[in-house]
Parts: C-alpha cells; structure tokens; sequence
C-alpha cells in the first residue's frame, strides 16, 4: 500500500517535472527608454533563475524566480532590485517582485501582445503587490 | 483461615433461564461472538433519532427477548437489574421505563454485567424473587463521544486503544430448574488504583483487579484453576490480558488455555481493532452467547467468570486522578 | 514553480514529524501538541523567522496549524507598526479569520448535512 | 504488588509506539496535504487575483472544505490513524476537529449542541494562538519602542 503510494508520487513529480516551463529571461520594451542597463541588472544576479520585464508608459514591472534556496530571501532580494533599478530610472515608476503571480500575470501580458490592455493590467499587477505588505 | 469477605455463595441454585443478546452492524461483521447473537440492527442508533435512544432500544429488546424465551412478559418479572456507561445510565433508565419492571440501576462499569447478575441471583436466593431480568449495555458512538472524543474526530489510537462494543446482553435468573447452568457463587472485587492514568490504556489499569479477585476468589472458594473448563475474563484486551497472565505467572497460577478474554478475542484479533473490544456490553454479550450456549449443550461443566472495569470518568482522569478498577468473578455451572 | 511543490512537501511533512514525536516520545495528546506548535508559529514570527519560511515551502508552511499563529502574530505585529501599543489588539485577526470562518461556516454546514458514524 | 512494582510491569508489557513508522507515515500523510495544497494554491493562483502571499487565504478555506467532506463520510477518521500527526497538524486538522464536533452535538440541537460544543476540541488552539499571538506582538512593540530591535 505505502509503496503504491509513494509510486504515485513519484508519477506526479515527474509529471510536473515534464510541464514545468521555464521562461527564461524576456524583456519587454515599448518605450524609447534603454532597458539594457536593468536587463544585465538582472542577468547577472545569480540568485535569479526567470525573470520576465515590462518597461511601458512610464511603469516597470519585473517578475522575478529565485533559485529554490534564495526563496527565503526572495523578498528581500526583490526590494534590492527594486532600490537599484529605482537609480537607474528615477523616473519610472517600479514594480519589482519575486512572487509567482507577477512573473505569471507580466508574462502573460506580453504573451497577449495587446498594448492597449498594458496601462490597465499593469496598474493592477502593481497593485497586487501592494496589497500583500 | 481464610478470608471470606466479599464471597457470595448461593445454596439455593439459582438457575441462568434464558439470554437476550442484541449486537449493533459492525458486531455483526466482524465478531466471532455475534453468530450466538438474538438480533442485530442495520443502523447503529437502530433506525431511532439518536446514539442514545439506540442505546435504549438495543437494551430494552434484549431484555424482551429473553423473557419471550420463557414465553414470559414484563409483567411477571419482579426486578429488573441493569446499568451501561452513559452519564446517569440513562439509556438503562429509558429502556427500564419501557418495559415498566421495578427498576434497580447498577453501575461497576464494563464489570455490570456480572454485578447485575450477582445481585439477581441474591434476590432470587433471598426467595423475594421468582424472575429477576439482569444485564448491561454499551453503544460505541454514545460511550466514544462521552468518554473520548466526537465520533468522527481523527486521532491516532495506540496499540492500547480498545473498541467500545455495541451490544447488549441480558440474563434471566429464576430460582433452580433442572437443566440449566447454575449461578453457584461469586465475589465481589476490591477497586484496586495502582496508579495508571492512561484513559487509553484501560486493560493495563483492570488486569491488577482482575488478578486480585481471580486470587480471592480461588482461595475463597476452595478451587484450582483445573477444576475449570474455562475462565473467562471481560474486557481487559490483548495488552491487558497479557498483564494478567504475567500476575498469575508470578502468583504461580497455572496460566493455561481455559484462561481467555472476551474484549481481546471479541473482533476475531483483527489488527484494524487494535488491543480489542471494551464497554460493559461487550462482556455480557460474550458471555450471554458462546459461554451459555457451550454451558447449555454441555462443553463447558464449570466456568469462571470474571469481568472487569474502570471506574473513571473524563473528568477524574482530566483532573490528573489515577484510574481505580474492579472486578467481579461469577462461577457457573452445569450439572 | 515546480521546486515549490517539493520544498512544500518536505517543509510540510517535517513540521508534522515534529508533532509526531512530540505525541510519542513526548506522550502529548493532540491537543497539547496542536496548542504547542501554534504558539512556536507565533514565537517563530516574532523573531521574524516565519515568512521566509512561507516563501521557501509555500503551502509547506501555510497549512501546518504553526501558520495560525504566525499570521495572528503578524497581523498584530503590522498594526502595531503602525498605530503602537493598541495596534496589537486589533491588528490579531486581521490576517488570518479565513481559517476560523471557514471551520466555522463549514463545521455548521456540516452538522447540516452528516450524522456521525461509528464503522471503523 | 506494589505500585512501582507494576508500572514497571506495565511499561514492559505494553508494546512501545513505532517511533519510525509513525514518523515516515506523519511525513508523507502531511507532505501530501501540503502538496495538495500547493495545487489549490497554484489554481488560485492561476485563474484569480491572488499572489502566492494571498493565495493562502482561500487555499486554507478549501482545505477545510475538503476537510468537511472527508470527516463528513468518516475518511479522516482512517487517514488519521495511519497519518497520526500527519493528518492532525495541517489546518485540515483543525478543521476536522470543529466539523467532528459540531456533527457529533447536533443531537443537542443547534444552538447548545453545535454552538456550545463546536469549540470544544478546537478552542485550545484558538487560545494559545490568541494568547501567544498578543504576548509575542507585546514584547517586540516594547522592544521596538524601546529601540532594542527593529520592525
């Protein structure tokens, strides 16, 4: 019984495992602002493994992955980004955040490719990371 | 000389009549005991509203039951001697109120059984009785909600654990006929509190009482182990069994295979029930159905029985008091 | 996404371990036991430690009953921050009643809808 | 037979808990309602307005739903008692522990019986939650206050 059990289990990972996607680093910029200087920004932080960044209007959102052990100081790595990609661009407003649901809703967005719903959605995201502090 | 406190010996004969036993559903699954069985329900508050009227109910056909086997009805017994582990007894009040016999409550936990049958079989010695109806009760979701926790509540049960019966087993007890098994003696038991608080481990906790009282009654009585075809004890379960064959080790007791246990053998040893059965039905529907039948047809001549209880309630043991345990031994035989 | 699903499993089981050897080695009852990692869960946020747990092992930390009293914790902890002393009263339940509200509404609707049963 | 005597004879008898058994059975059992969890998390994720912080929130409740059905048709019983602590420490526990209580004291009736008896295994943990919750936020407010340690 405990062996079936643990079968399955391991049926499932590797299920997972299969869909698992991993997005890579994906910039996004509809501005005629340089986005060179954050994306090596991100690029070259190890501890990032995705990270996924939309620069449009006069907002930026970055959804970040961490690797799995970075996870316990996801929060604070987002904030330090977020602090140094504010002194790159003093003028944009910055979203930065390591939680799933912003990587997942950014990338989507582009996904989309409808740049009238940028401004709304993006309005939003920031505002669910607000919501959560 | 010997110490004949507590001893009860019945010269008249007092004769076990007829039994009623009724088992709830999973009984009638899963024990060995329930083939003996008068009735058994497909619901366990049998079709009533509530785990306690079940409970009732359960009681009070058992006991019109054994008294239909004598072609009797209420009306001719003179007492009735019952009691279960429910607060106040209050299913043994309701199915006394039914069936309208003057009424004595008895409580000695899951030892009533044989309290109840003791009792009887004084009033009919005394000759103020012609009919006295006696037995005990216990209904799983009553007791387990009482005594524990809400049926459906999950806790990881140890290996202690016993199952609380549904069932109940009723006696009736007339004064000497030929032909059916004999209620010879008895003694009634010390409460012996050997400092266990374990509510979970309830057989470790009896097996001192019911080695104490298998002593006593022995030497009370003049008898050997040998002069027995079985000795039976209630619910003291596989571990508390065990105790108590180690205890009659040491007391140099010849612990041979007339000695068994009606909580540990009443789920056929099924793992899922893990040390056994327990509740105060569970004894009396063992002893009321295989015991009395093998009495009746001759395989067993003398037995002994001892059944046991304690004597707790959730609030002694949540106020950290130890648990005190009873039991009381009834000797019966067919001649 | 999918490292998430093993840390929670581990994390997850782990704190159940530890409630495991409490009951057995440390012969609690459920209740001892339950009431005891809550109040480690409170203990744990208080020095902070808590939410970086959550965001290693996700649901790994959030379902175990350690969660209940971090997020009583934290809700009192972030309204102190912001109105001081008195912020520790209201601030509790702030974050956590859904835990509460659901056993509650669901016990009821349960009560509703079961009757208990004693098969094995 | 004196009392330590046979506590000592107790001990001996009665078979000692499977330490490792009951272990690796509480990890899986409550790794698994973990990873459960993370699915339902993962969805609220997914197809709501919920970050992974947010997402616990309603991830707990339809844990306790779950709960509901599984107590309701007497399964949690049995995943208890192979699970032990397994089953009893994830919030579905808890759960199980109000729903059983509140289906057991219907019989009384729904405001004595339900209401009165719902808390009765689950209001322990309640309590010390509270109570812990208050002392602990009381202390850093204090040592904040008095700049030992900051937010």
């Amino acid at each position: 019984m405990a062996i079936r059990k643990i079968l399955l289990l391991v049926f499932i990972l590797v299920l997972l495992t299969g869909c698992s996607t991993s997005v890579g680093f994906k910039t996004v910029n509809t501005t005629d602002i340089d986005e060179q200087q954050a994306e090596t920004l991100l690029k070259e932080d190890k501890r990032i493994k995705n990270a996924v960044m939309l620069i449009h209007d006069d907002r930026l959102i970055a959804g970040l992955r961490v690797n799995t052990f970075e996870r316990f100081s996801k929060r604070k790595i987002a904030k330090e980004l977020s602090k140094e990609l504010k002194k790159m661009y003093p003028d944009l407003k910055i979203t930065v955040s390591a939680d799933s649901k912003v990587l997942l809703e950014t990338n989507k967005l582009i996904e989309q490719e409808n740049e009238q719903n940028y401004v709304k959605q993006m309005k939003k995201i920031s505002a669910l990371v607000k919501e959560e502090t | 000389m010997v110490n004949k406190r507590g001893l009860l010996t019945f010269a008249s004969n007092p004769v076990i009549a007829s039994t009623g036993v009724t088992v709830g559903p999973l009984e009638m699954k899963k024990s060995p005991f329930s083939k003996y069985a008068d009735k058994n329900y497909d619901d366990e508050r049998c079709g009533l509203k509530t785990n306690e009227q079940g409970h009732a109910k359960m009681m009070e056909d058992a006991c019109m039951i054994a008294l239909s086997k004598l072609d009797k009805t209420p009306s001719d017994a003179e007492f009735v001697l019952m009691g279960d582990l429910v607060n106040e007894m209050t299913p043994s009040n309701f199915a006394a109120s039914t069936i309208g016999i003057p009424y004595l409550g008895m409580f000695s936990a899951c030892a009533t059984s044989v309290s109840s049958l003791l009792m009887a079989a004084l009033l009919t010695e005394s000759g103020m009785a012609e009919l006295v109806v006696a037995g005990s009760s216990s209904q799983h979701n009553a007791i387990e909600r009482q005594f524990r926790y809400p049926v459906q509540y999950g806790s990881q049960k140890g290996a202690t654990a016993q199952w609380t019966v549904s069932a109940a087993g009723v006696a009736t007890i007339i004064p000497h006929i030929e032909g059916a098994p004999i209620i010879t003696c008895g003694t009634i038991g010390i409460v012996t509190d050997l400092g266990l608080t374990d509510p979970l481990n309830m057989g470790a906790a009896m097996a001192p009482a019911a080695a104490d009282t298998f002593k006593r009654h022995l030497e009370g009585h003049g008898s050997t182990v040998e002069d027995y075809d079985l000795i039976m004890t209630g619910d003291l379960g596989k571990i508390g069994f065990e105790l108590f064959k180690t205890l009659l080790d040491r007391w140099e007791y010849d612990v041979s295979s007339v000695f068994r246990d009606a909580g540990a053998e009443y789920y056929g040893k099924h793992p899922e029930f893990l040390a056994g059965a327990s509740g105060s039905g569970c004894s009396a529907s063992a002893y009321f159905t295989e015991v009395y039948d093998k009495l009746l047809s001759g395989t067993y001549k003398r037995v002994l029985l001892i059944a046991t209880g304690s004597l707790m309630s959730p609030l002694s043991y949540q106020q950290g008091d130890t648990i005190p345990c009873i039991a009381h031994a009834v000797e019966i035989q067919m001649k | 996404m999918l490292s998430i699903f093993i840390t929670s499993f581990i994390v997850g089981g782990l704190i159940c371990v530890i409630g495991q050897l409490m009951m057995d080695v440390g012969k609690l009852t459920p209740a001892h036991t339950l009431c005891t990692l809550v109040v480690a869960g409170s203990i744990l946020d208080g020095f902070g430690l808590y939410e970086p747990l959550i965001d290693f092992a996700g649901t790994g930390a959030t379902i175990p009953i350690t969660s209940f009293g971090n997020a009583l914790t934290h809700g009192a902890l972030a309204e102190a921050e912001k109105h001081g002393i008195i912020g520790v009263l209201t601030g509790m339940f702030e974050v956590t009643s859904s835990g509460i509200s659901a056993a509650i509404i669901f016990g009821f609707v349960a009560s509703l809808v079961f009757k208990s049963k004693g098969t094995i | 037979m004196d009392e330590k005597k046979y506590q000592q004879l107790e001990q001996q008898i009665t078979p000692k808990p499977k330490y490792l058994k009951n272990c690796i059975a509480a990890f899986l059992v409550g790794g698994f309602i973990c990873f459960i969890g993370q699915f339902v998390a993962l969805f609220y994720i997914s197809y709501f307005d919920f970050t992974e912080r947010t997402a616990s929130n309603p991830t707990v409740a339809t844990m306790i739903f779950i709960s509901m059905l599984l107590t309701g048709f007497g399964y949690y019983k049995k995943i208890a008692q192979v699970g032990g602590a397994g089953s009893a420490v994830p919030i579905t526990g808890f759960g199980n522990a109000m729903i059983s209580a509140a289906i057991e004291h219907r019989s009384e009736g729904y405001v004595l019986g339900v209401g009165g008896n719902m808390f009765k295994l689950a209001g322990s943990v309640i309590l010390y939650g509270v109570f812990s919750a208050f002392v602990v936020a009381l202390i850093k407010t204090v040592l904040v206050g008095l700049g030992v340690v900051s937010w």
